[in-house]
């Protein structure tokens, strides 16, 4: 329902303000004529345009989830360092932007005293890398289809490789993504890591729900395995509880037919996509664990395992190697030797034409 | 707050990393209602389940989308969340914000809001989460009126994004804010007011490192890239090794196609721009020393979104280069072809690259009017079983009339 | 014959290639029925169009199978091969043959059939090219006498077929033609009655060169490979590297997993053989120098076949190793699993690779009580869409009770 | 029908002669205990054993169809010069084998004025390839299937490509299949090269011979697009032919059905296909020309065709890189640049689920 109208002269369609009054003079001035760019510690990068000007640009944690009250106080330091102006980053992160280079430590003792420390940078040049803030979403905060919390894993994992964040210690770029359902609105499906919440138990229907709420065929149709069956009788839909394989899909149609199940919902955990054709092309993140247990408030199995995977891997790594490259070189028989991770036989693909998974060659290591 | 009324919740204030927990806690300080989110939340932390309701259809004038309707289950316990819709604010373009623009914000969701945002949504917009179903139009209003609107929801257009790009990179290939900008000025309508068979997103990068992840989380990722040699500096080359930086190892053994060579005696870059896939390996290490070359512009894929239905897709090349002067029209008109194809065959809740892999790209690329390329596919087709037109063909003979035939004898 | 007659097979007599319009007339010569079939090819010259028509069924007494039964449109202007049926006769393993053996055959041919034979099909039978319905019996009668069987056709197991291995090849990593024999012999009914869904193809080869296809062309492929080093002779790496032989060049550059080391002071080859993934390149350059590891056996790959329905498909491993000596027993009793659940699951038509990807990985491994494995795999799947057995679970919780409860407050 | 009972005792199921009684006592004696071989000229190996044993090879060219008269005439050289043995190879070539070395010139002599050419060996050492024999299949000699003739295809390619036979001039191993319809019987979907005669007309049905002849249910289930429903009524078959793509499997389950097509009827080839696993993992073949003409008896666009792919890969190749190998290197737009072959629409995948085919990286040349 629309909510009630206003009767004043009605703005719409006005779109977002033009970036270009959002600029800081720096930026605008030397807009599309940046020359190179150099890191100069953890956190903090410098931008040399080709006219010489600078700018400095202080990169900050974020846990997303912001007050405005918060803001409000990063606003006062950015009016106090950066003459008025912010920006945050395609990974949540926030960004200073500074042109003296000597006001840079104030500015970052000052955020980091309002709880934000200063990280996320990576210098190609040195190979080394720090992680980056996880791309997440909703979780229990907000979201209807949630298989597990969002912003709660995050923060368990994030405080475990924390260091990593602080410090440039990765031979290569390791994105992290969570999304709490298979719709993936952190979009997991291409990164170095990536956790999503699943459920493993088909909809539980209730008939009368779905008689009030649902629109029968289209969601019959959108069971990607052909796993229900109108009951045109009764008016409801009925489940083919062996072809289901719990994505939710039902669910997201028709609010009748729920999958949750505290005890047996969990975590996945994906590795090996990639997203720049730096070296290796781009690829999609493959499953390397099915479930994990849905374990609040701090996720032990899971955080363990990604710390697991994470240092294996750098460990292991060459300069500049990320995971997926690195399995490329190591086998996929040695990445679960390596990590000792089981290799279940979920991970064998069995949706649709599965064939150009498996392993069409005697090619492999013991 | 005391920790004692959270204990699953509290544990989540600890630890060197932002606490989520923590800023939802100082907004219930002002904002005494919010409290019963914490409530809720850590019900859910016991519970292990979600206490948000299915959906529901809330909106503002005029709109279709932009507004998430959200109900609580505990709506008797937690009275102050009973209504929590989620309004999606679209940002500007590369996430820039005078502090005064972004004040105002802050100071609208004080009044009409629960004061708790994400900064951003994954899709790009700033999200303002939780407000109850009255405030919403004048919430709208009040953004209108700040020069904010909404973003988009629901089977429409949703919003753009884009890398910093030209203002603060020096790979930019193309100006992607400006696209960003124009696009989302051009299509409001299809942004606010949902009439597709689903969602249709865009998302620019100025380079193939994307770092906006165009590629996978868009249905028409636009990523900037060159077509001419990459620019050498050998001046800065030799600086670079003679700051230690190890060439041979660092750059040449990690090029894709082994294109490049590094003479160690005259500390010089050789590159065969032939063999050059444009990876920006080398460009990235060497940001001083090596630039994209002069014919700059974007590649355009296809197709990228999550896996419901039918499994995750990494959007693919359907035009591998348009230079950066062309591109603003070019990719207008090849984005409304698209919608045109995609809404006449689309099914309900059907993404375009489901709708490709339905009916084929040789019916998507004669639709579109684009020239199929070997750049748009990994590999060609390993089964035989394609399809031909009747113009390919020459009249039809009937077997069945020569075996006949052939069956009476002389 | 003249060339006048057949003015469009003629021009097939001509260059330097053997030809087989001059094996016809040949034949023709002796049997001048067989001028007949040259004359209705010159037709399918002419009018590019088969002449044959579909199928007919015919067999010998006994067995059902290995024999295509054929007729012909042209059957009034071309009675000499009105009926020409072939007869696949099962070849020795290897094709090894006696001329004694061989000139049985031929004998037998030229009384009972046409003279014309393919040496050999191509799932390695002899193809004995064209008899009468009339024939067929007793020129099986004749062949078993002289020691020879049919071979498969129809929904049955097809003949097995084996490189040359051990018998003359130093790569052989277990003796192919063993258990080529074995499994023909132990299978002779499931290879002359045909009682499955569909075909089911068996090949064996010694090592990864894969010199009879299996991977590609049968069901079952049988792969020999090894597990522990690969044996080096210094004097002989030496020795290549002093007769020429660029071994950096050669081997090492081919190397995919890059884990072979030249030392050219020392002319010495090291290998990292946990990195190595036995492609055998090394091996098939410096024989002389390189062997197979002394801890020998096969890899099974599943599924090879061609195109119709579902697309091609490459055999996939399923076994990544069983020792030589397990091997034979190893085999019989896993295909005779797969034999059980293709039997009770497969539909019409449907080979045993299109069968497992239908009903899952899961499903068969179980069945067939093979362990998961990543070497069963390029990667991982990159969907979360999994299965879950009930045994993997913990007891269910009804979401509606919980919310039910939450809705009705404290 | 069975053919008429023949009153004797009844031998069956005996199988296939045992190998070992086929074997020259050289082969018998140092069996599994062969240690090396070499290549001494192109159709010329020779095999040591562990014993100091030599076996000598000479491998000549075969047509595959083969007179008895002219088998008899073989046996008669293997007679003489190889103490009554007589080989095949998995490629149809015949092999001779012999002890004694001074006798192979010869043997050579003798076999090629018989009309059988000597080569196909190839030399890894070396890096010196030749061409072997075409794979193939019945065609107008006995199939009920082909779109094209199988035989003289081959014939006439081999012509073309001899010298490749006589000699070890190609970088790497190339092998050639072709098969007549899309049936594969000669297994063309992992080939270097190959040729696959296809059909581009739906089938025409003739309603009395499905009458006759078909299993309704089966046929029309068997179509792999859905092109096909029944028609009860008139008990007969009817085909969507929007939906169908000529794979023929219909006329196989089912006589009344036939695509053939003289004019439309014609030949795909295919590229990149592999086998073995020797450097880079094997592979299915991917189609780059979806039709050329079927054109008896010469078929000069084919030959042409195949003919420029091959000697465009070797004049480009490193040694050992085969097609795939060589097009892993250069890239499919090189490959189709480079041979000039025009990039048709229907070489992009569009069966089942084709996206993992597609480019979804900006990885490519210009
Ligand atoms: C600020 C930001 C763009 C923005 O619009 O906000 C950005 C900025 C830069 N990126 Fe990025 N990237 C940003 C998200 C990304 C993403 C997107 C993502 O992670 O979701 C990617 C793709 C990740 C992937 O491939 O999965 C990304 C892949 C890269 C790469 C490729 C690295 C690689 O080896 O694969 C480079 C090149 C390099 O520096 O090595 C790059 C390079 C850069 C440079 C060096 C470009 C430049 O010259 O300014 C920037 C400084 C990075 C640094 O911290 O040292 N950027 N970069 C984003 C910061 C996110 C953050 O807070 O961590
Ligand atoms: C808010 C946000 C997550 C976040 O915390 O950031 C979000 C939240 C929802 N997404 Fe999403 N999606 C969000 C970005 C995405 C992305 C990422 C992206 O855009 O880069 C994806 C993956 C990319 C893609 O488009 O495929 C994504 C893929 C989905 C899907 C699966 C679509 C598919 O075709 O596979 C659904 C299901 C649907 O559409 O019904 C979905 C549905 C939803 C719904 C509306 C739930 C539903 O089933 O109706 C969620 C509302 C949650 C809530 O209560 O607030 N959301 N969703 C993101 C939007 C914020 C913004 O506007 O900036
Ligand atoms: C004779 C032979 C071709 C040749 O010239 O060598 C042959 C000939 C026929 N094959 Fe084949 N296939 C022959 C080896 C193959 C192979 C190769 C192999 O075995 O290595 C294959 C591909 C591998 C595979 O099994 O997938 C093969 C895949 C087919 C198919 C497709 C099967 C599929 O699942 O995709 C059919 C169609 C069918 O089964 O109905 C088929 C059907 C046929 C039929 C019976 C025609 C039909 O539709 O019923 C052909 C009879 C021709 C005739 O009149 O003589 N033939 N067929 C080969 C058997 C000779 C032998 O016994 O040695
Ligand atoms: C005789 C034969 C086996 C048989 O049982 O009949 C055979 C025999 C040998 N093969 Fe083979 N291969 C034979 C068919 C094959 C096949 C099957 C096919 O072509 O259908 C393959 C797989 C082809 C593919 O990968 O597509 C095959 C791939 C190899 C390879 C791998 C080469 C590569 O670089 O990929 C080697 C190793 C090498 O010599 O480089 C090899 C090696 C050999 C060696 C050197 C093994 C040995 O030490 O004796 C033999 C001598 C080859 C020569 O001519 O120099 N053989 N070889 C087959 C001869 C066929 C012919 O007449 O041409
Ligand atoms: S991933 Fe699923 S549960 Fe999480 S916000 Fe998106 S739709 Fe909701
Ligand atoms: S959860 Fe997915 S697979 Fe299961 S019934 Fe619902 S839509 Fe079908
Ligand atoms: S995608 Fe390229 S242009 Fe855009 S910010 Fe990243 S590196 Fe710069
Ligand atoms: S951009 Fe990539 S492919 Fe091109 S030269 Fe640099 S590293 Fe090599
Ligand atoms: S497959 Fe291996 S063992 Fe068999 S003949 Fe070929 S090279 Fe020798
Ligand atoms: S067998 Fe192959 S992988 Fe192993 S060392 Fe030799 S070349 Fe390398
Ligand atoms: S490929 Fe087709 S036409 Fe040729 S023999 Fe096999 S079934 Fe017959
Ligand atoms: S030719 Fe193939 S696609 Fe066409 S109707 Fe027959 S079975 Fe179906």
């Amino acid at each position: 329902m629309a909510s009630e109208p206003v009767e004043e002269e009605y703005i719409s369609d006005i779109g977002p303000p033009y970036f270009r009054d959002m600029l800081p003079p720096v930026i605008k001035n030397n807009y599309g004529k940046w020359k190179y760019h150099e890191v100069l510690k953890p956190g903090v990068l410098v931008h040399v345009a080709e006219s010489g000007d600078k700018v400095y640009t202080v990169r900050a944690a974020n846990p997303r989830l912001l007050s405005i009250y918060t803001i409000r106080e990063l606003c006062d330091l950015a009016d106090k360092y950066c003459d008025g102006y912010i920006r945050f980053t395609t990974r949540n992160n926030i960004e200073f932007l500074l042109t003296d280079e000597s006001k840079i430590d104030d500015l970052i003792k000052e955020v980091e005293e309002l709880g934000f420390p200063i990280g996320g940078t990576w210098d190609a040049t040195k190979a080394k890398y720090s992680l980056s803030n996880i791309v997440h979403t909703q979780g229990w905060i907000h979201c209807h289809t949630p298989a597990i919390d969002a912003s709660g894993v995050v923060k368990s994992i994030m405080d475990a490789l924390f260091d990593h964040f602080r410090n440039m210690d990765l031979p290569g770029l390791c994105r992290i993504s969570l999304a709490c359902c298979l719709n993936m609105c952190g979009a997991v499906h291409a990164s170095d890591i990536s956790l999503v919440g699943v459920h493993r138990t088909p909809p539980v229907v209730d008939d009368d729900a779905v008689r009030r709420t649902c629109e029968i065929p289209s969601t019959v149709s959108g069971c990607p395995t052909g796993a229900l069956r109108p009951d045109m009788k009764n008016k409801t839909i009925k489940v083919d509880e062996s072809k289901c394989m719990y994505c939710g899909n039902c669910y997201t149609m028709c609010p009748g037919m729920p999958c949750f199940d505290p005890e047996n919902g969990g975590v996945a955990i994906l590795v090996g996509g990639k997203l720049s054709d730096a070296r290796a092309p781009s690829r999609l993140s493959k499953v390397v664990v099915p479930w994990l247990p849905n374990n609040p408030p701090r996720w032990p199995e899971v955080v363990d395992t990604i710390k697991t995977i994470l240092e294996t891997w750098a460990a292991d790594a060459k300069p500049h190697e990320r995971i997926a490259e690195w399995i490329d070189r190591i086998g996929w028989e040695k990445f679960f030797e390596k990590t000792g991770i089981e290799f279940k036989v979920q991970l064998i693909d069995d949706f649709r034409l599965p064939r150009h998974t498996f392993r069409t060659t005697t090619q492999f290591k013991w | 707050m005391s920790d004692e009324e959270f204990p699953l919740l509290s544990e989540l204030k600890k630890g060197p990393w932002p606490s989520f927990v923590k800023e939802i806690e100082k907004t219930a300080e002002h904002k005494p209602e919010i409290k019963d989110l914490l409530k809720q939340l850590e019900r859910s932390y016991e519970d292990k389940i979600t206490y948000w309701k299915h959906g529901g259809i809330v909106s503002v004038r005029g709109y279709g989308g932009g507004v998430i309707g959200r109900y609580s289950f505990l709506a008797k316990e937690c009275p102050g969340i009973a209504e929590f819709h989620t309004m999606r604010v679209n940002q500007p373009a590369g996430y820039f914000y005078t502090t005064e623009a972004l004040r105002k914000i802050c100071d609208i969701w004080e009044e009409y809001g629960s004061g708790l945002t994400n900064m951003h949504g994954s899709t790009g917009d700033i999200i303002l989460l939780g407000t109850i179903t009255k405030n919403l139009q004048p919430c709208f209003n009040a953004l209108a009126k700040a020069g904010f609107d909404l973003g988009g929801s629901g089977s429409a257009l949703r919003t753009p994004n884009a890398c910093v790009g030209p203002a603060r990179c020096e790979f930019a290939c193309y100006d992607t804010l400006e696209l960003c900008y124009d696009l989302t000025m051009t299509y409001q309508d299809e942004l606010h007011r949902p009439m597709w068979p689903y969602k249709f997103k865009f998302k620019m990068s100025g380079c193939p490192n994307d770092c906006v992840a165009a590629r996978a989380r868009s249905d028409f990722g636009i990523i900037g890239t060159w077509k001419d040699e990459i620019k050498i500096d050998q001046e800065q080359v030799k600086k670079y090794a003679e700051e230690g930086v190890d060439i041979q190892k660092q750059v040449v053994e990690h090029c894709p196609t082994k294109c490049i060579e590094y003479d160690p005696e005259k500390k010089e870059i050789k590159i065969d721009n032939e063999n050059c896939v444009r990876c920006m390996h080398c460009i990235n290490v060497l940001p001083k020393a090596l630039r994209p070359g002069d014919e700059k512009g974007a590649c355009i894929l296809l197709g990228g979104k999550a896996p419901i239905l039918e499994g995750p897709v990494m959007g693919w090349v359907i035009v591998p280069f348009i230079p950066a002067d062309e591109l603003a029209d070019f990719v207008k008109d090849l984005a409304e072809k698209v919608w045109d194809w995609w809404d006449e065959n689309g099914k309900y809740r059907e993404r375009v690259a489901e709708l490709v892999e339905r009916l084929g790209m040789m019916n998507f690329l004669e639709a579109v009017e684009l020239e199929p390329d070997p750049r748009m596919v990994k590999h060609p087709r390993e089964n035989p079983f394609f399809f031909w037109r009747e113009e390919d063909l020459k009249p039809r003979t009937d077997p069945w009339k020569i075996w006949r035939e052939a069956e009476k004898g002389l």
